[in-house]
């Protein structure tokens, strides 16, 4: 008994390290390592892992683990994710701007110098109202419709997740009052305060990665945490069988509301970590394939599994993001051909996220609950042929 | 708090003798929003109604092509309940073949007879092209992945439908690409009532097809067989049912109709774009969840439906604008799927214990 | 005696069909009472109307006195009456100690916050569920697979783990649906003496429907049959076994006993 | 460079050091890098790949060198970034954001040709803005959202450009200019009364909507009604219904790109309220250059307004951008079809004069082009067939004038050059 726990603490303690020693790593390398390395190494770094591509990963972590408590764990099918995303862009959009120009208020916010009007609230309360905003969204979305089975459950999200968007590229002018500023996207988003002593610029992602990785950080302690805790069975159980979870005292609805709440909350802490990232927010990114793309993450990566779900977000982001350019520039330049990599884009992504489901479908670093159910009818398949 | 329950059992459990207040909130706010919708109806009506007829029949012209995607949309899902993302993207190619064989290879521009021809060959080949390609992409995509977990193959649809962008990419470039229609251009107008001669003809392939469908489904071998497919496939095989041929069969059944959809729309609409199948394969789906999924005259009725609110939206002087059209289509879906979660044609089910 | 469980009246209608027909019902406290019938008989509505899973069209459930009549399941369950299943619904891919202490969710009080402080309370609370947990694998005697999924278990223990579960909501009634269904004879004689061994260590009420007569024969105390949705008799199993109507709605259907 | 030596020696290094190869060989004088930062992916690929392939070719034409004032020849290398994703299929914020940083990063680099979004554009501009060794230089041949440049929403321009110096330019007109312009040529030639606006709900659409909403009335005008589409849509005919429902509508306005499902709309239009004759339509220059718009039999007589000059035109005209465009058909086997692409190289032809004016650096390349009286490129050799002239102070293009053609027999004609009064 106290042997199990203790196990459970000490993974959790090399977690914590291992987490630490990464994160460590990368600063020294971004804030040391390349700037005074040879030149190589800067352009290999700026080329393939760049700076900016590892904040943005994080981002698409902190998504992908919120979707994982839905879907890894509790087992809901979501495919409005992106949603949540947006909301929680939003809320930065208002908090830590000049766009809501009528207000004039600054709770410890850090306007740059010409743009004190709007509101402007320090980083980290930011990320709670965000967060806390994007939960009662997941709440109030998934009241009426948590009663659903699956697939309707599913294609409910995914109304909200067209919805919710299309209410911000249209909600420059709702009934006069410009909620979004549509299209165009508010910039710019208020630098961050870097514990106090210095206001991160442009240039310093070295600082935003140590700020991002902490919040990342966080959410790992959330997933694994409340995995481990009576909130944890109760999710898994409903994955298994809700009937038979509700029969034995688990509330489904409340129980399905938190997994919702907390992935909500997830998605809006991603959100505000986004918007300071690129500086701004623009409704055009809110679409149906980054709702697909956080899902693939899960998947690929290993449902319910933390660690699987953060290598799933890693290697798809970064194939998304700069991975597949760079292979094409690296190609063009090394056979000095002149294919046009992007428009195979289509091509790999696709034809990867197809393979991995044909031959590794439990994912890259899987749960081995979701293992053995993954493959548990692989035999009866074969003699089907 | 019975809504814990979790079956949508709405119908199939017994009522108790008085309402309980959860029950009577729903019908209550269900009865508003359809009291409110009926108003927004009436006043538009009274308003003009030759527009009213008009821009409803408009509506329904793209319901009917919503509706033939739907078809075979829900075919697939009520035999495998696969939620198959790529047959937007096989609708997308259908389109692009008949283009191919209309304009293309057969130089056909304007109505006239060889135009007519034309057309009805490219409804053979698109429909067989498309048929057959969901025939492969059932074999080396799918098949493997029928036992496992559900997200498993919306996975692999979500890559299929990748791998068919890029195909519809390279075929018809980034851009949307406009085409000239064999069908003939005339519009009828009955009192300021306006009706446009290929609404006659969209109905007049949708209609058969649903009919021809349904008479498959219920009355031949092949369709008992994919009944009882989809009921339980171990019990089916036991029974003798080749299975995986009965599946094979169901999803050439689905292409084909993307494909004629195809057709359809690059005669009626007029246009191709690489990324059409992502927004009519996302129409087409919620209109087969709004009819019921799994039920053929279902998917027809949420096509039409959905086609039909569109209209209204984008077509009436009191309406909230083009816009909001998706946005109107998705909101109706959340209603609909809480007041009524198995769609309007469907049946609800029970949990067996 | 004052009854745990008391159902009045109870009518159950699935559109035009009655499947349970103004059945009265009782449990005494701290009795093994048993609900038989031939298939179709309408037993598992019954059930399910007990656990909260269906609404009556009429009548009225009584637990410990309080009324649980159209109250979710989850609630039910909160307030006493624990349920196995048929056909055995654990939860496969957790682990047998996991499936108990999802029993013990109604009886544990930490949420999101405590959980992820890790509040001393919330450490104490899991820590005393998980010895429970094993308390209880232990009395049903397969504490050695307390760390193996439920699904990888051997049929008769998964059962047995069934009950584990079942107790960790301390219940004051704990329905058994067909517990003895695909056991052996050896096994079934085993389950009889774990049932009573139970009913006595754990304090509850035991309610039992099953297809085997002579389980139900040895273990209840009385017994009441269903017939097309009607009770046809109710009695001691002595009573019960010459009962007349017993033996005609039974008639010819002893040789297909417990082939569900 | 000799292309086939650098790929030899890229190949020697096992291809992963691509980038540093830029600065380091080359023959005598200072390599430089010019870039450009355009969505390759998706709806916009066909036409931003041109834009690249003629910045290319523009290059390879000068000789790929460019002699300073100074006397500096600097050898020129050019990069393409894309902004866009797989996933995505468009422009995409985050990529932006990377690009930017790696502009920055990348020493050999000088100046950005782009971006092709304004979106993009706001969150590009203010990264380079602050870039230690610039202000770095940006000029665009497409972004025509007018607060990047002028003041135009609370806190607009400056809050693109946090050192308070510029580093933004644009050759094409801002979109303000051509809606209003548009309004004027309707009410004055075109002589029509009551206008149904429509746009495609893109920042660009919306500008140029609005722009003519604004000016129409007081060229004696009545907008009958303002409404974005939705460019997903399959078609549009309920819209248009709801128009001719109004009555008395004699001019239909789409603020739009004919990449936003244009076609469908104009067919529509013409579906429902008639030819162009009877219902006029005007349609801004994010239709211009697209031979599918122009091949429409619902879009002859349609009315386009250019802030500039129109890529047939241009070549028409003869001069520089005639014989590039056969140089371009000579090496890719089609001509120029896009009008972007022209404006691209003409960004480029901007960003040449700089560095011919300029000592070299970021910083003096900006203040080379933003600052004192600018630069100029000549008529002879301007890819517009006209001086080219950023004004310094705002980095905006001085041309205002615009030209107006008309979609006949499956071309665009220029009908008359209009200046915005």
């Amino acid at each position: 008994m106290t042997g199990h726990k203790a196990i459970e603490d000490r993974s959790n303690r090399r977690w914590a390290i291992g987490f630490t020693a990464v994160a460590v790593f990368l600063f020294v390398l971004y804030h040391w390592i390349v700037p005074n390395g040879p030149s190589w190494l800067h352009d290999f770094v700026q080329g393939w892992f760049s700076n900016a591509n590892t904040n943005e990963m994080i981002v698409y972590i902190i998504m992908a683990l919120g979707l994982n408590v839905v879907v890894g764990y509790a087992g809901l099918l979501d495919l409005g994710f992106v949603a949540f995303w947006a909301i929680g862009g939003y809320v930065a959009g208002w908090l830590m701007s000049s766009f809501l120009g009528n207000f004039k208020i600054n709770i410890f916010g850090n306007p740059a110098p010409g743009l004190e009007m709007g509101i402007h609230v320090t980083f980290w309360w930011v990320l709670l109202a965000a967060g806390g905003f994007c939960a009662i969204w997941g709440i109030i979305i998934g009241a009426p419709t948590l009663r659903l089975k699956s697939d309707y459950l599913a294609l409910v999200t995914l109304g909200f997740g067209e919805i919710i968007p299309q209410v911000f590229i249209n909600g420059q002018d709702i009934n006069g009052f410009n909620l979004s500023n549509g299209n165009q996207g508010i910039t710019p988003i208020d630098p961050i305060r870097f514990f106090g002593f210095r206001n991160l610029g442009p240039f310093d992602l070295d600082y935003k990665f140590v700020i991002y990785a902490v919040i990342c950080a966080g959410m790992v302690m959330v997933s694994l945490r409340l995995r481990q805790g009576r909130l944890g069975r109760a999710w898994l159980a409903i994955r298994e069988d809700e009937l038979a979870a509700s029969m034995m005292g688990v509330p489904l609805m409340r129980t399905k509301l938190a997994a919702y709440a907390v992935g909500a909350f997830s998605g809006g802490l991603g959100g505000v970590v986004f918007a300071t990232h690129i500086n701004g927010i623009f409704a055009e990114r809110f679409n149906f394939s980054i709702s697909i793309l956080i899902l693939a993450m899960v998947v690929l990566g290993g449902m319910g599994n933390v660690w699987g779900v953060m290598v799933g977000a890693i290697v798809l982001s970064w194939i998304n993001g700069i991975g597949l350019q760079q292979f094409g520039n690296t190609v063009n330049g090394a056979f000095n051909t002149n294919i046009d990599f992007p428009s195979f884009n289509f091509l790999i992504f696709g034809s990867l996220l197809i393979l991995m489901m044909m031959f590794r479908r439990e994912g890259f670093i899987p749960e081995a609950r979701v293992r053995l159910v993954m493959h548990e009818h692989e035999d009866d398949n074969e003699e089907v042929h | 708090m019975p809504a814990d329950v979790a079956t949508p059992m709405s119908t199939a459990a017994p009522r108790a003798p008085r309402l309980d207040p959860k029950d009577l909130t729903y019908k209550i706010s269900g009865g508003l929003i359809l009291l409110g919708l009926a108003f927004w109806l009436g006043v538009n009506l009274f308003h003009d109604p030759a527009q009213f007829f008009t821009v409803a029949i408009d509506g329904l012209k793209n319901g009917a092509l919503y509706a033939l995607i739907a078809l075979g949309y829900t075919m697939v899902y009520g035999i495998i309940q696969l939620i198959n993302f790529a047959h937007g993207d096989l609708f997308m190619l259908g389109t692009m073949m008949s283009a191919f064989i209309i304009t293309t290879v057969f130089g056909q521009k304007a109505p006239s007879l060889a135009g007519y021809g034309a057309f009805a060959v490219a409804m053979i080949v698109s429909m067989a092209f498309c048929g057959g390609l969901n025939i492969g992409i059932e074999r080396f995509a799918y098949r493997r992945l029928r036992r496992a977990p559900k997200l498993a193959p919306l996975i692999t649809a979500v890559g299929v439908s990748f791998v068919l962008q890029f195909v519809g990419l390279h075929w018809n470039g980034s851009g949307q690409r406009q085409w000239q229609t064999v069908l003939p251009n005339t519009q009828f107008n009955i009192n300021g009532v306006v009706i446009d001669v290929k609404t006659v003809i969209i109905f007049a392939v949708t209609i058969p097809m649903l009919l021809i469908l349904t008479w498959l489904v219920t009355k031949t071998k092949q369709g008992r067989a994919m009944r009882a497919t989809a009921q339980d496939q171990d019990a089916a095989r036991l029974m003798g049912i080749n299975v995986d041929r009965t599946i094979a069969f169901t999803f050439g059944i689905g292409g084909a109709l993307a494909g004629a959809a195809g057709l359809m729309y690059q005669q009626v609409v007029g246009s191709t774009a690489y990324n059409l199948g992502y927004q009519l394969g996302l129409i087409a789906f919620t209109s087969a969840v709004l009819g019921g999924i799994g039920n053929l005259a279902g998917a027809v009725l949420g096509g039409l439906l959905i086609g039909l609110i569109q209209g209204l939206n984008d077509g009436l002087s009191y309406g909230l604008g083009q816009q909001w059209s998706q946005s109107v289509v998705f909101t109706i879906l959340i209603l609909l799927m809480v007041f009524r979660p198995a769609g309007l044609l469907g049946k609800n089910v029970t949990e067996k214990v | 005696m004052a009854n745990a469980l008391e159902a009045h009246n109870i009518t159950v209608q699935f559109g035009g069909l009655v499947a349970v027909n103004d059945v009265s019902f009782d449990v005494p406290e701290g009795g093994i009472v048993s609900l038989i019938g031939p298939n179709g008989a309408g037993k598992t509505t019954f059930f399910n109307v007990l656990t909260g899973l269906y609404k009556p069209t009429s009548g009225s459930v009584r637990l410990n006195n309080q009324v649980i009549t159209g109250k979710s399941p989850h609630i039910i369950a909160r307030n006493g009456l624990a349920r196995t299943f048929q056909n055995i619904r654990l939860f496969g891919l957790m682990t047998a100690e996991e499936n108990v202490m999802v029993a013990m969710h109604s009886h544990m009080r930490s949420g999101i916050i405590s959980t992820l402080i890790k509040t001393p309370h919330q450490r104490r609370e899991e820590r005393e569920a998980h010895e429970r947990a094993r308390e209880l694998l232990d009395y049903v005697g397969i504490g050695k697979y307390a760390s193996d999924y439920a699904r990888n278990l051997p049929y008769g223990d998964q059962r047995r783990l069934e009950v584990a579960r079942a107790l960790a909501l301390k219940p004051s009634v704990l329905l058994l649906d067909e517990p003895t269904a695909g056991m052996n004879p050896q096994e079934s004689a085993r389950f009889v003496d774990f049932v009573r061994k139970v009913r006595e260590d754990q304090k509850v009420s035991i309610l039992l429907i099953e297809h085997d007569m002579s389980v139900v024969m040895k273990v209840s105390e009385r017994v009441t049959v269903l017939d097309q949705g009607q009770k046809i008799a109710e009695g001691s199993p002595d009573e019960i076994k010459t009962n007349p109507r017993v033996i005609e709605a039974y008639l010819g259907k002893s040789g297909v006993e417990g082939g569900h | 460079m000799n292309k086939t030596l650098k790929g030899a020696a890229l190949a020697a290094t096992a291809g992963l050091l691509l980038a540093a190869c830029g600065g380091s060989s080359g023959g005598g004088g200072k390599s430089l890098t010019i870039s450009s930062d355009l969505p390759l992916q998706g709806t916009n690929k066909d036409q931003n790949t041109e834009a690249n392939n003629a910045m290319q070719l523009y290059l390879d034409q000068i000789g790929n060198k460019v002699t300073a004032k100074d006397g500096t020849v600097y050898s020129l290398n050019f990069k393409a970034y894309d902004d866009s994703t797989a996933a995505k299929g468009s422009w995409d914020d985050a990529q932006c954001a990377k690009n930017a940083q790696d502009h920055v990063a990348n020493a050999a680099e000088i100046a950005v040709m782009g971006t092709f979004n304004s979106g993009c554009a706001k969150i590009i501009v203010p990264i380079l803005n602050q870039d230690p060794n610039g202000p770095m230089l940006m000029v665009s041949n497409a972004n025509t959202n007018p607060g990047l440049t002028k003041a135009w929403d609370p806190g607009e321009p400056q809050k693109y450009y946090p050192t308070g110096k510029r580093n933004y330019g644009r050759v094409i007109a801002t979109d303000d200019f051509q809606g209003a312009g548009g309004a004027q040529f309707a009410a004055q030639d075109l002589k029509v009364k009551k206008c149904y606006v429509l746009d495609d709900n893109s920042t660009y659409g919306m500008g140029v909507a609005k722009a003519f909403a604004d000016a129409a009335p007081g060229q004696g005008i009545t907008v009958a009604g303002m409404e974005a589409y939705d460019p997903k849509q399959p078609n549009y005919s309920a819209l248009f219904n709801k128009i001719k429902g109004i009555g008395g509508v004699d001019c239909i306005y789409v603020g739009a790109t004919y990449d936003m499902n244009g076609g469908q709309i104009v067919k529509d239009k013409v579906g429902v309220l008639g030819d162009n004759q009877q219902v006029k339509l005007i349609v801004p220059d994010g239709f211009v250059g697209y031979s599918e718009f122009d091949n429409l039999p619902e879009a002859q007589g349609a009315y386009m307004t250019f802030s500039g000059l129109a890529a047939d035109s241009l070549i028409k005209r003869g001069g520089k951008p005639a014989s590039f465009n056969d140089a371009f058909q000579k090496k890719y086997g089609h001509s120029l079809q896009n009008s972007y692409s022209i404006y691209a190289v003409a960004a480029l032809q901007v960003i040449l004069a700089g560095i011919e004016a300029s000592d070299g650096t970021r910083a003096g390349l900006t203040s080379a082009v933003l600052g004192g009286s600018g630069v100029t490129v000549p008529a002879d050799i301007s890819m517009l067939g006209k001086e080219i002239h950023l004004d310094p102070a705002t980095g905006d293009t001085t041309a205002h004038d615009m030209t107006i053609l008309t979609v006949s027999n499956n071309k665009e004609v220029t009908l008359k050059p209009w200046t915005v009064q």
